[in-house]
């Protein structure tokens, strides 16, 4: 079963990852980080294949996967 | 002791490379010397001239406003610095590209040498400069003619140094003129 | 005198002199009248595995200096008026980065394109920062063959030991000039600690050199630590020669090739009974403010000769504040013979 | 039993854990992790020195943690020329916008790729200056509205936009040049890929690489991270054509 792990403090909100996830996991969520960004939150609900797509277009480099 | 010597002429004639042969001569004799080319537009207008000085005490300027002596090859030059030469100086003309009768100063040594005419009849009438710096040596004993001989191998390159040997006959040649051109 | 001396042009001196200073890499872009330096050592560098490199133009060549001495091997470039103007940028940025560099301007003349005759008029540039910022460079005027060649040496020790760029101000003159040349190689290159360069981040955390600083009062003290720099080399580095200042009613001060020029006028006034004498600033920057306000407190007069219209007279007025200056310039062109310069101090001379 | 968890994407050891200060949606921290995952590909970190420019990347020594040297203006091929020069078994980089490189610095960018000086460009185009506050830039789509073309990109006051890629290409010098975007998965698996050859190149020294990678400003282009994206594919791939246009089998023996 995979994973992500969004790292809140680095995530400016640029909604990038929410678009390529094929399985629509990731979400711009409600809160805001101590930057000031609503920051991307995943929805772990068990269908992340870990294809990491989501890691490897976020331009802050606040995602890690695991498998 | 100081002497110092502007050279003047075409380009082309070799004032550059006698001018280089007399500081060699003199830092060959532990004197010191400079060796100033001439610096700015005449140099692309087709005429040369550098100053030399050598000296047993070290140098200040490289630059004189009043030689010891001139080397005149061409007339131009003769018009631009026989008014520089110190009084009781010398002037060393080629005859050949200038008249003597050109000449206005009657304060200074007048040494006429026909360079040109007389390297023709040696065959060769590139070595008119080498019959002046020749002449100037002998007459001005600021180097000895030896070490003048001597300073060929530093200006001449290995590819002609055959040459050598017929330069050393032009710088005596032009020593003989002393005698005769001297008034 | 030794066997060993040679006849030598003033821009082969220089040339000879990094050479034995252990410069391996050049970048430069030819311009009259120091292009024999580059084609120098274009032929002795490859021999020695060292880099020679003809950049595109100035900017790329100061910015490749910039570069290679970043890493902490000795460079240089040389070029001549026009050119330096091109290489202001990157000296303000070498100055700022604290890289040690050597730089040599054979200056000609100007503004613009000026001409290739002989002439001092870099002197602000050269000493009064040259590029933006709140700089200097440290700059040293040799004024015969032997001395290009012991300064360009003497150069590399002193942009390693305050990591500042040092200029040497020659002009056409001297770089023209053949001069007798002792070629005395020292024995060991002194250098001084590079726990600065870029060498790669191995074993030790990562080095950074740079100019920019944007944090809050970072910058302030960046220029106030160059500030400290520029004080140590007053305190450390100041050069001159004197020759009779010692009874001297009026001084002559000039640098390089104007004083070259003078000390041969001086020799004449002397001859002539009157006591004038020479002082020659060797280092520009550091200028030797505090010998010629020794030499204010006497009765003496003070004449500047310079191949320009004016430009380090400002600083001997400043160092001599209240006496008499008299000035007596030469804008490019000819220049002035040792006779000139005579009958001004004649027609000066006290009493 | 379940098979233990395994990280199978993170942060490349060369770039450090601190964030960016580029803005939300800005393309420069995707190059700057291939970058740094590609200097660590080849284990190349403790010999590489990087020369940072002016414009929003100047910051690089925040983030690499490499050597870095800072240039001037334009000036960082230059830069890099010296450093590679001095110091020839070092890996040697420069990372530029498009003023940097293209406008101010093309004189130093075509005279490094035509020496096959043996180093890499990492050249970001996203059509603005950036850092000044997105005004013209030599490569400005036709019709681009800027600060500084309010009227938009008219060929005949401002010229076309450059297209750089091709005409390093075109040198001899150039051992790999190539254009790259991250507007799909595919688009973002050959940046990797591209990136990581131009490094494999210099190290077994092929000469001059270049890598120019389309990138979005959302800030200065006035749209959304999502929406900058989709100009990047939809108006900038169109003029600027993705692909590798230069790449050298061995190094030039003369």
């Amino acid at each position: 079963m995979a994973r992500i792990e969004i790292k809140q403090s680095l995530c400016k909100g640029c909604a990038l990852c929410t678009t390529l996830c094929p399985e629509g996991l990731i979400e711009i969520g409600k809160r805001l980080n101590e930057s000031g960004y609503f920051f991307a939150v995943f929805r772990e609900e068990g269908t992340c294949k870990g294809c990491a797509l989501c890691a490897k277009i976020c331009p802050d480099v606040a995602i890690e996967v695991w498998k | 002791m100081i002497q110092s010597v502007i050279m003047a002429g075409f380009g082309g004639q070799g004032i550059l490379l006698i001018g280089n042969m007399l500081a060699y001569a003199a830092l060959g004799e532990g004197k010191h010397v400079t060796y100033m080319p001439a610096y700015g537009v005449e140099m692309r207008g087709g005429t040369a001239n550098c100053t030399v000085v050598v000296s047993d005490e070290p140098i200040g300027s490289p630059i004189v406003g009043k030689p010891d002596a001139v080397i005149v090859m061409n007339l131009p030059s003769l018009k631009k610095f026989e008014s520089w030469i110190k009084p009781e100086g010398k002037l060393f003309l080629n005859t050949s590209l200038a008249p003597a009768d050109e000449r206005t100063r009657e304060d200074i040594a007048f040494y006429p040498i026909p360079a040109n005419d007389l390297a023709s009849q040696m065959g060769n009438a590139r070595l008119a400069n080498m019959i002046l710096i020749g002449a100037y040596v002998k007459a001005t004993g600021i180097v000895s003619q030896d070490a003048l001989i001597d300073s060929l191998s530093k200006v001449i390159s290995e590819r002609n140094a055959r040459f050598i040997p017929q330069n050393i006959e032009a710088i005596k040649l032009g020593a003989d003129q002393v005698e005769t051109a001297n008034p | 005198m030794t066997e060993k001396q040679d006849l030598v042009k003033g821009n082969e001196a220089v040339a000879m002199g990094a050479l034995d200073a252990g410069c391996r890499h050049y970048f430069g872009y030819p311009i009259t009248p120091q292009s024999d330096i580059p084609e120098y050592l274009s032929y002795h560098l490859p021999k020695l595995g060292g880099e020679f490199v003809q950049a595109e133009s100035e900017v790329a060549a100061i910015n490749m200096l910039l570069g290679a001495a970043a890493t902490g091997v000795r460079a240089m470039t040389s070029s001549s008026s026009p050119g330096i103007s091109l290489m202001q940028e990157g000296l303000s940025y070498i100055a700022g980065s604290e890289i040690p560099i050597v730089i040599i301007n054979m200056s000609r003349s100007g503004p613009g394109l000026g001409g290739i005759a002989p002439s001092q008029g870099d002197y602000f540039q050269a000493v009064k920062g040259g590029g933006h910022g709140d700089y200097h460079l440290l700059v040293l005027a040799p004024n015969s063959v032997q001395e290009l060649y012991d300064l360009t040496i003497l150069a590399f020790e002193l942009a390693e030991k305050y990591r500042n760029p040092v200029m040497i101000l020659g002009d056409a003159m001297i770089g023209q000039m053949k001069e007798p040349l002792l070629r005395r190689t020292p024995e060991k290159i002194v250098e001084y600690p590079k726990d600065w360069a870029l060498t790669g981040a191995k074993g030790r955390p990562q080095r950074v050199l740079k100019s920019l600083y944007l944090k809050d009062g970072e910058l302030t003290a960046h220029n106030w630590k160059l500030h400290q720099k520029y004080e140590a080399m007053k305190k450390d580095e100041i050069r001159y020669e004197e020759v009779f200042v010692e009874d001297a009613e009026l001084i002559l001060v000039a640098f390089g090739s104007a004083a070259r020029i003078s000390r041969t006028s001086v020799m004449m006034a002397r001859e002539q009974g009157m006591k004038v004498g020479l002082f020659r600033p060797i280092t520009l920057f550091p200028f030797p403010e505090p010998r010629l306000a020794d030499f204010a407190k006497k009765d003496v007069g003070f004449f500047v000769v310079e191949l320009n219209t004016g430009q380090m007279v400002e600083d001997v007025k400043i160092a001599t504040a209240g006496r008499s200056v008299d000035f007596f310039g030469k804008p490019p062109g000819a220049l002035p013979t040792p006779e000139e310069i005579f009958e001004k101090i004649r027609e000066i001379y006290p009493g | 039993m379940q098979a233990a968890e395994k990280k199978v994407f993170e942060r490349p050891r060369t770039l450090k854990e601190v964030p960016f200060h580029f803005c939300p949606g800005c393309h420069h921290g995707i190059a700057h992790r291939m970058v740094a995952e590609a200097i660590d590909k080849f284990q190349l970190r403790e010999r590489t020195i990087g020369v940072a420019s002016v414009g929003c990347s100047v910051f690089l020594y925040d983030y690499f943690d490499v050597d870095v040297i800072e240039a001037p203006h334009g000036r960082a091929a230059a830069v890099a020329t010296g450093v590679k020069r001095a110091r020839n078994d070092r890996i040697v980089f420069s990372y530029q916008g498009d003023g940097d490189l293209a406008s101010i610095g093309i004189a130093e960018t075509i005279h490094t790729a035509n020496r096959g000086e043996n180093i890499t460009i990492i050249f970001i185009n996203n059509t603005v200056y950036g850092m000044t506050g997105g005004q013209l830039a030599p490569t400005t789509l036709l019709g681009q509205k800027t600060s500084t073309s309010p009227y938009g990109r008219d060929f005949m006051q401002d010229g076309y936009p450059i297209r750089m890629t091709e005409i390093l290409a075109t040198l001899e010098g150039t051992a790999f040049a190539a254009r790259v975007a991250f507007t799909t998965p595919k688009n973002i698996n050959m940046a990797k890929k591209a990136i990581e050859k131009a490094f494999q190149f210099q190290k077994e020294e092929l000469g001059f690489t270049f890598v120019e990678v389309l990138s979005a400003c959302p800030t200065n282009w006035g749209l959304s991270p999502v929406d900058s994206m989709k100009r990047v594919e939809n108006e900038m791939i169109p003029y600027f054509p993705l692909g590798i246009f230069k790449e050298r089998k061995a190094a030039d023996v003369l």
